[in-house]
């Protein structure tokens, strides 16, 4: 008897992936029995950039380049680093503003990678119109922003743009919409038929192994593992403006559909919370001096926990930057999930992770 | 002479019947969607493109599969024996799959394999739907059937089973397995490229009458019927396309052949007992 | 015989692939397929594959590891075939130039035809700029396109030519200079 | 008259020349044999006018006996001989049924021998496709090693196995055809134990218990035949046969699905793939397993409603879950011997029917099948000795070394499936015919579904095979094998021989030319031309590999078969087989 096993590989270039990852398969008629993956295609150096090309105060713009759809986390975060280290305080009005920003960051991140599990899953139908629904969301970020993607909204001391009543009307309006929208995909998420065929049941990961491997973001808490950075820290009272845990049991790409579609309704009653009790102030404080000493700054990203490592030695230049992405934090649990499954089923397995691999490679 | 034009004609029909899907499909989808004619533009341009080759047995058995594909569109305009028709569309997908089995390329691979299932799915409804109009007319001529009355209340069973296997044949959701274009980029055709892609990307509309012309059997000498049957299940096709995922080849074996075959066999043996 | 030239620009293929950036760029490449902008107006489809594509749209500065995929699929599309470079950092390398990994924009490595520049890039500016390749499309010769580095040039046997080994690994043209 | 005495005694005559002389000798001599053989089963068919009737003298009714006795005493010493408990059993327990058949005797006596038209095209396949078979064998023994004397033995029992059988399809007696029948079980045991290892004995001795399973039925047959009908002989049996007893003739039907290997005995016909090839080649194609469906025409005038419909359904779920089974095997031999098991049940299922139309169909998927499974067989030989290849997943790529041999797979699988061969012509008739029947009795639908699923798992097996070959990588350098002229020749004789039954059925109008000729030439033609025209221009380029560079493992697809499934479909058979001789007595 000769060899029964065949390898099919998934990427680099591969229709189904936004971003160069390699998988091989190796598989027994369909069914995936190992999994070799690569990530790295897309390392491009810039920890060691931060050290040697840029400047303090630049940084913030050149982590954003890190990934586009966490950007607003790796600014923040390291922006957040650095005026522990320049020991300021900024006002609670641009705090807001930022986290307002990051929950719209993290509705259209939940809402593309949404789209893209169904486009994976060959719903073509739904694809366009969570894209379509996804486009409310990106509308209200260039009203606040100016830009679309990479809002470069963060700057070292608070925010670059202020928030007019206008603009918070129209992010209300939009906002609602956008809830009712999701609370349709809720319902066809759980009623459709082929969806619950190529959902239910596909890609768990149980509690034990969540926690064993080390999943973190919404990959865990679909599993049952209460894990949320916005629970941790005292950046800004987060129980204030209405965070709840959203946690599943089941661990499938069902519960992870479903725990992200939660999280962008809760995400929705923070921003209308933070509109409506938003502080009135400045928004940007001067901080003055060069960063000495080290930080940690950990934020929720939409994929899991972001942490970043700051070293600075009083200079312009940085002494050290590092990243933690939480894609990077997953990929363990990524090759386990994928272990017995279809390989009919990998693309959407892997569209359900959400997997960040720019993040992961810098 | 009309049946020569009809034949000849054929692959310029399934053209715009699938040019008018995709303008429908955008609607469903809340797009504007591409122009009418834009399966014609697509294959004007394929006709202009560099000529990519893996090897000659794979490229040959592509245009023998259009051909023979071809040549069945024709036997049902003729009203030849719809066995015969059945068969000989069974050995035009059997060029398909060997196609795609010709080159050392995984994808291609995978999708002959799901083609080569998606046969297992459709071929034995065929046959009892040729079985059942021969029960009906006493003739597997499909000139015979043309003539007699609307089949569709005797043989209303073997419709509903017909219509399941509409989207296997039309790789559309959630029978598309076999294409499935995010997990193995459009299976056998993946290795195709410009004027031999042509011969495939045509097939697809042959594809599209072939399976039209079987659905208007249902209606007899009744034409009326027929266009309303025609125009009721195109909407449901696109309609069902734009409202479930894809689904696994095993899921699709055993639904089409679990209600398929029940469904047929219902109809014909209440069709013995009538 | 009418012009067959004029229905390339009716009927252009995409192929995307990710060079290196950071998502942005792809996202909106997505989005611009969806609803709001809609691609498949023009009769644009998202291909996935090479052998079937007639504009090859590529984002991020070309990373050390994505270069002999970059060329292997550009010398696997067929003549006539148009190359966007989509985003700053794959017109220029943008924010990344003189990055240790990163080599600084796709024309380094092949023929690029319209650059379409913005950090990120709007849907807007990608169907403007397809829009534009379009045109340069209808232009093209089906002369053999080759790579401007890793590339060997192609054997012909009988009138046939073969691409198999055109394009080389990365440690091939280090041993060749 | 002397064509048949011929077509019996000569075979019979060699079978002993065989031993004088040197090689060179004795392969003339029987290329000289067989082309005789093949003539005149030929000038048979094309002379013949009128069914023959006619009586053997008494002398060789009591050496008949006497040969009888000897054949179970062997069974039974072989029996003792190998301590095996089923063979010792079996043999005793036909010894006393055939002393019981000896014990009555009846009355009513008709000819001996009886040649209708069916006999006549046995008699064409039998010759013809088993003689190529043995001009086939008498290169391939010479590659292996064994003693001149045994290689002689070999080719001797071949010939005795075409005697035997040229006897078998002629006879009208049940007592003769019981003792042909045993004989044939006696040469498939010796020549399945040829090579004389374990693993040939064990195969063997399986073979022979199962197959005198059918002789117990044929001599339980003749006790009820003798009992109620007065008669040993098949034309006043099936004559005179009452539609409320049908024993007897279900007892023969029961014998021909032991023959024909159906499952659930199914086991003997697959443990004979350890023989040299040209046995199998001619256990499948034109001996043995046909004696199956030729028992189930010569009974079908007697069979009636539930004894045809049961055995129509058995038949077509044989053809149903072989195939099925087939879908999960690697190994080529044991792939077409599934396949020959399947194809059985079909012409079972056929000749069940009865129909004018069914026959017909019976008569042209016997002759097909012969043809094609010899191809395919000699084929597994030249795989097996030239490129050593037994499994499917090995012969990947073929198409590059051996351009010969994989045209004639290809060949021997689309014969087997597709138009315009003749074995499509017969499934094709096979539905026609299952259709007509369905209108009388709404549960030969069954039958259709089987018949309709079993066809498509055959074409999905053949073409699971034939993709093999054709998995083709443009960078490999075909290495050149030489085949010997003796393994081709044989096989381009029987390619042509399909391409005359082509022509005939044409002739017979099966299906119009145009629905035949004109697709091929143009499915021929037209990519021909396209190629001529534009391949210079393309370019080749590589495969598809997601723009990586490695390279790319393949390997079969294969269809795992739980043993749920199996034994499933073994009971099922089974109680089908129960049924039909339960239902039979109430």
């Amino acid at each position: 008897m000769s060899k029964k096993t065949i390898n099919i590989p998934l990427g680099s270039q591969h229709i189904s992936l936004l971003e160069p990852v390699r998988f091989k398969f190796e598989c027994e008629n369909e069914k995936i029995i190992t999994v070799d993956s690569d990530v790295g295609f897309v390392h491009r150096g810039i920890e060691r950039a931060c050290t040697t090309k840029f400047k303090f105060d630049a940084i913030g713009y050149v982590v954003a380049r890190v990934c586009g759809l966490c950007a607003i986390t790796h600014s923040l975060s390291y922006t957040a680093a650095i005026e522990k280290l320049l020991g300021g305080e900024i006002t609670a009005k641009s705090k807001y503003l930022r986290i307002l920003l990051l929950e719209l960051d993290r509705i259209h991140s939940h809402m593309l990678c949404l789209s893209h599990t169904c486009e994976n899953a060959g719903f073509e139908a739904m694809f366009m119109r969570i894209m379509g629904d996804r486009e409310l969301v990106m509308e209200i970020q260039e009203l606040l922003t100016g830009n679309r993607i990479q809002f470069d909204y963060i700057s070292i001391g608070g925010v670059n743009r202020d928030i007019s009543s206008e603009i918070s009307k129209k992010i209300i309006a939009n906002l609602y919409e956008v809830k009712q929208r999701a609370l349709g995909y809720m319902d066809e998420f759980t009623n459709n038929w082929s969806l619950s065929l190529k959902f239910k049941g596909i890609g768990a990961l149980s509690l034990d192994d969540a926690y064993m491997l080390n999943a973190i973001g919404p990959l865990a808490r679909a599993s049952g593992l209460n894990i949320d950075v916005r629970n941790e820290i005292e950046y800004l009272p987060f129980d204030e403006v209405g965070f709840k845990m959203q946690t599943h049991r089941d661990g499938d790409i069902n519960a992870r559909n479903l725990v992200r579609l939660n999280e962008i309704i809760n995400s929705i009653e923070m921003c209308n919370n933070i509109l409506e009790g938003l502080p009135e102030g400045a928004i940007f404080t001067k901080l003055k001096g060069k960063p000495k000493g080290e930080a940690v700054i950990r934020f929720e990203a939409p994929r899991g926990e972001l942490m970043y490592y700051v070293k600075g030695n009083g200079t312009a230049m940085l002494e050290r930057v590092r990243i933690k992405t939480p894609t990077f934090s997953c990929i363990p649990a990524f090759s386990h999930i994928f272990v017995g499954e279809n390989y009919a089923d990998a693309p959407a397995i892997l569209a359900s992770f959400d997997p960040c691999l720019s993040c992961t490679a810098k | 002479m009309i049946e020569i034009l009809l034949i000849v004609c054929a692959p310029l029909i399934g053209g715009l019947i699938y040019g008018l899907e995709r303008k429908m499909r955008a609607r469903m989808q809340n797009r504007q969607g591409p122009p009418l004619l834009q399966p014609f533009y697509d294959m004007w341009k394929l006709i202009d493109k560099q000529a990519f080759i893996i090897n000659p047995y794979h490229t040959i058995l592509g245009m023998m599969h259009f051909i023979s594909l071809w040549m069945v569109v024709a036997f049902i305009i003729l009203g030849e024996n719809l066995l015969y028709v059945i068969f000989l569309h069974l050995l035009s997908s059997i060029f398909l799959i060997l196609a795609g089995f010709s080159v050392k390329s995984i994808y291609s691979h995978i999708g002959s394999n799901r083609e080569l299932l998606a046969i297992l799915a459709y071929e034995p409804i065929l046959i009892m739907l040729g079985v059942g109009f021969f029960i009906l007319n006493g003739s597997f001529d499909i000139s015979v059937i043309r003539e007699n009355s609307p089949a569709l209340a005797s043989l209303f069973l073997l419709f509903l089973a017909f219509l399941m296997l509409i989207p296997i044949k039309l790789k559309k959701s959630p029978f598309d397995a076999s294409e499935a274009h995010q997990e193995i980029v459009g299976g056998v055709e993946i290795e195709f490229s410009g004027v031999f892609f042509e011969f495939l990307y045509m097939a697809k509309w042959l594809e599209y009458i072939f399976i039209y012309l079987l659905l208007m059997l249902f209606a007899g000498d009744n034409i009326l019927l027929g266009t309303g049957l025609f125009a009721i299940v195109f909407f449901l096709v696109n309609l069902v396309d734009n409202a479930t995922a894809r689904i696994k080849m095993s899921h699709l074996l055993k639904i089409v052949l679990g209600i398929g075959l029940t469904l047929g066999m219902c109809n014909l043996i209440g069709l013995s007992y009538v | 015989m009418f012009n067959l030239k004029k229905y390339r620009k009716k009927s252009p293929w995409i192929l995307h692939y990710n060079a290196g950036s950071c998502n942005g760029c792809d996202i909106e490449i997505l989005a611009s397929l969806a609803p709001k902008y809609d691609l498949e107006r023009f009769g644009v489809v998202n291909t996935g594959n090479p052998k079937q594509s007639d504009i090859f749209l590529v984002t991020g500065p070309v990373t050390l590891r994505s270069r002999e995929r970059l060329v292997e699929l550009y010398m696997q599309m067929p003549e006539p075939k148009v190359v966007v470079a989509v985003g700053s950092c794959s017109c220029t390398g943008g924010v990344f130039r003189d990055m240790y990994n990163v080599e600084d924009g796709v024309d380094r490595y092949i023929p690029v035809d319209v650059y379409i520049p913005g950090c990120a890039v709007s849907p807007e500016l990608i169907i403007d700029g397809l829009v534009q390749g379009l045109e340069i499309l209808e232009q093209k010769t089906k002369e053999m396109e080759k790579p401007l580095k890793l590339f060997k040039e192609s054997t012909c046997e009988e009138g046939i030519v073969n691409r198999r080994d055109t394009a080389l690994k990365v440690g091939k043209i280090d041993e060749k200079n | 008259m002397s064509i048949y005495s011929t077509l019996i005694a000569a075979p019979l005559l060699f079978a002993v020349l065989v031993f004088v002389g040197t090689r060179r000798v004795r392969d003339v001599l029987s290329a000289i044999f067989i082309v005789i053989l093949g003539a005149l089963s030929l000038s048979n068919i094309f002379s013949f006018n009128a069914p023959l009737e006619m009586s053997l003298p008494e002398t060789f009714h009591v050496l008949f006996i006497l040969i009888d006795v000897a054949v179970l005493a062997y069974f039974l010493w072989q029996g003792a001989l190998l301590k095996h408990a089923y063979v010792i059993f079996f043999a005793l327990v036909q010894i006393l049924l055939y002393g019981a058949v000896m014990f009555l005797s009846p009355s009513i006596v008709s000819g001996d021998i009886f040649v209708d038209d069916i006999s006549a095209v046995m008699l064409l396949v039998i010759n013809i496709v088993g003689g190529i078979i043995i001009v086939y064998a008498l290169e391939y023994i010479e590659n292996e090693e064994f003693t001149s004397l045994k290689k002689n033995g070999f080719i001797a029992m071949l010939f005795f196995f075409l005697a035997v059988m040229n006897f078998i399809v002629c006879t009208n007696n049940i007592e003769i055809f019981f003792l042909l029948f045993e004989l044939t079980t006696l040469c498939s045991y010796i020549l399945i134990a040829y090579r004389g290892d374990a693993l040939s004995r064990k195969n063997a001795l399986q073979a022979l218990w199962m197959n005198q399973i059918g002789g117990i039925a044929i001599l339980a047959a003749l006790i009820f035949s003798i009992l109620q009908y007065d008669t040993v002989y098949f034309d006043v049996l099936i004559a005179n046969s009452n539609p409320l007893y049908l024993l007897p003739i279900v007892l023969l039907a029961i014998a021909a699905f032991v023959k024909g290997a159906s499952i659930p005995f199914d086991k003997w016909l697959l443990g004979a793939m350890v023989a040299p090839t040209p046995v199998s080649a001619i256990l499948h194609s034109a001996t043995m397993v046909k004696i199956a469906p030729y028992l189930m025409l010569k009974l079908a005038p007697a069979m009636s409603g539930f004894v045809s419909l049961t055995i129509t359904l058995i038949g077509t779920f044989v053809f149903f879950s072989a195939s099925l089974l087939a879908l999960s095997k690697d190994y080529f031999k044991e792939i077409l011997g599934l396949s020959t098991i399947a194809l059985l049940g079909l012409m079972m299922a056929l000749a069940a029917i009865g129909t004018p139309e069914a026959v017909t169909a019976c008569l042209v998927l016997i002759v097909f099948h012969a043809i094609s499974k010899a191809l395919l067989f000699l084929q597994a030989g030249i795989l097996e000795k030239n490129f050593h290849l037994k499994y499917v997943d090995d012969i990947n790529g073929l198409v590059n070394h051996a351009p010969l041999v994989v045209f004639f797979i290809v060949i021997g699988f689309a014969s087997l499936t597709l138009p315009p061969f003749g074995a499509f012509i017969a499934k094709f008739m096979a539905i026609e015919s299952i259709a007509g029947e369905i209108i009388h009795n709404p549960l030969y639908a069954f039958a259709l579904i089987f018949l309709a699923l079993g066809s498509v798992f055959l074409t999905l097996l053949y073409f699971k095979v034939v993709t093999k070959l054709f998995a083709k990588d443009a960078d490999v350098k075909s290495r050149h094998v030489e085949i010997s002229k003796f393994y081709t020749i044989p096989s381009f004789l029987l390619v042509f021989l399909l391409l005359i039954g082509m022509y005939i059925s044409f002739e017979r109008a099966f299906l119009s030319s145009l629905e035949i000729v004109v697709p091929l030439v143009l499915i021929a033609l037209i990519p021909a031309l396209f190629s001529l025209l534009l391949f210079k221009k393309a370019h080749r380029v590589k495969e598809y590999n997601c723009g990586e560079k490695d390279d790319i493992q393949l390997s079969m697809y294969y269809f795992h078969m739980p043993r749920r499934v199996q034994i499933t479909l073994t009971i099922l058979a089974t109680l089908g087989m129960w049924i039909l001789l339960l239902g039979t007595i109430v």
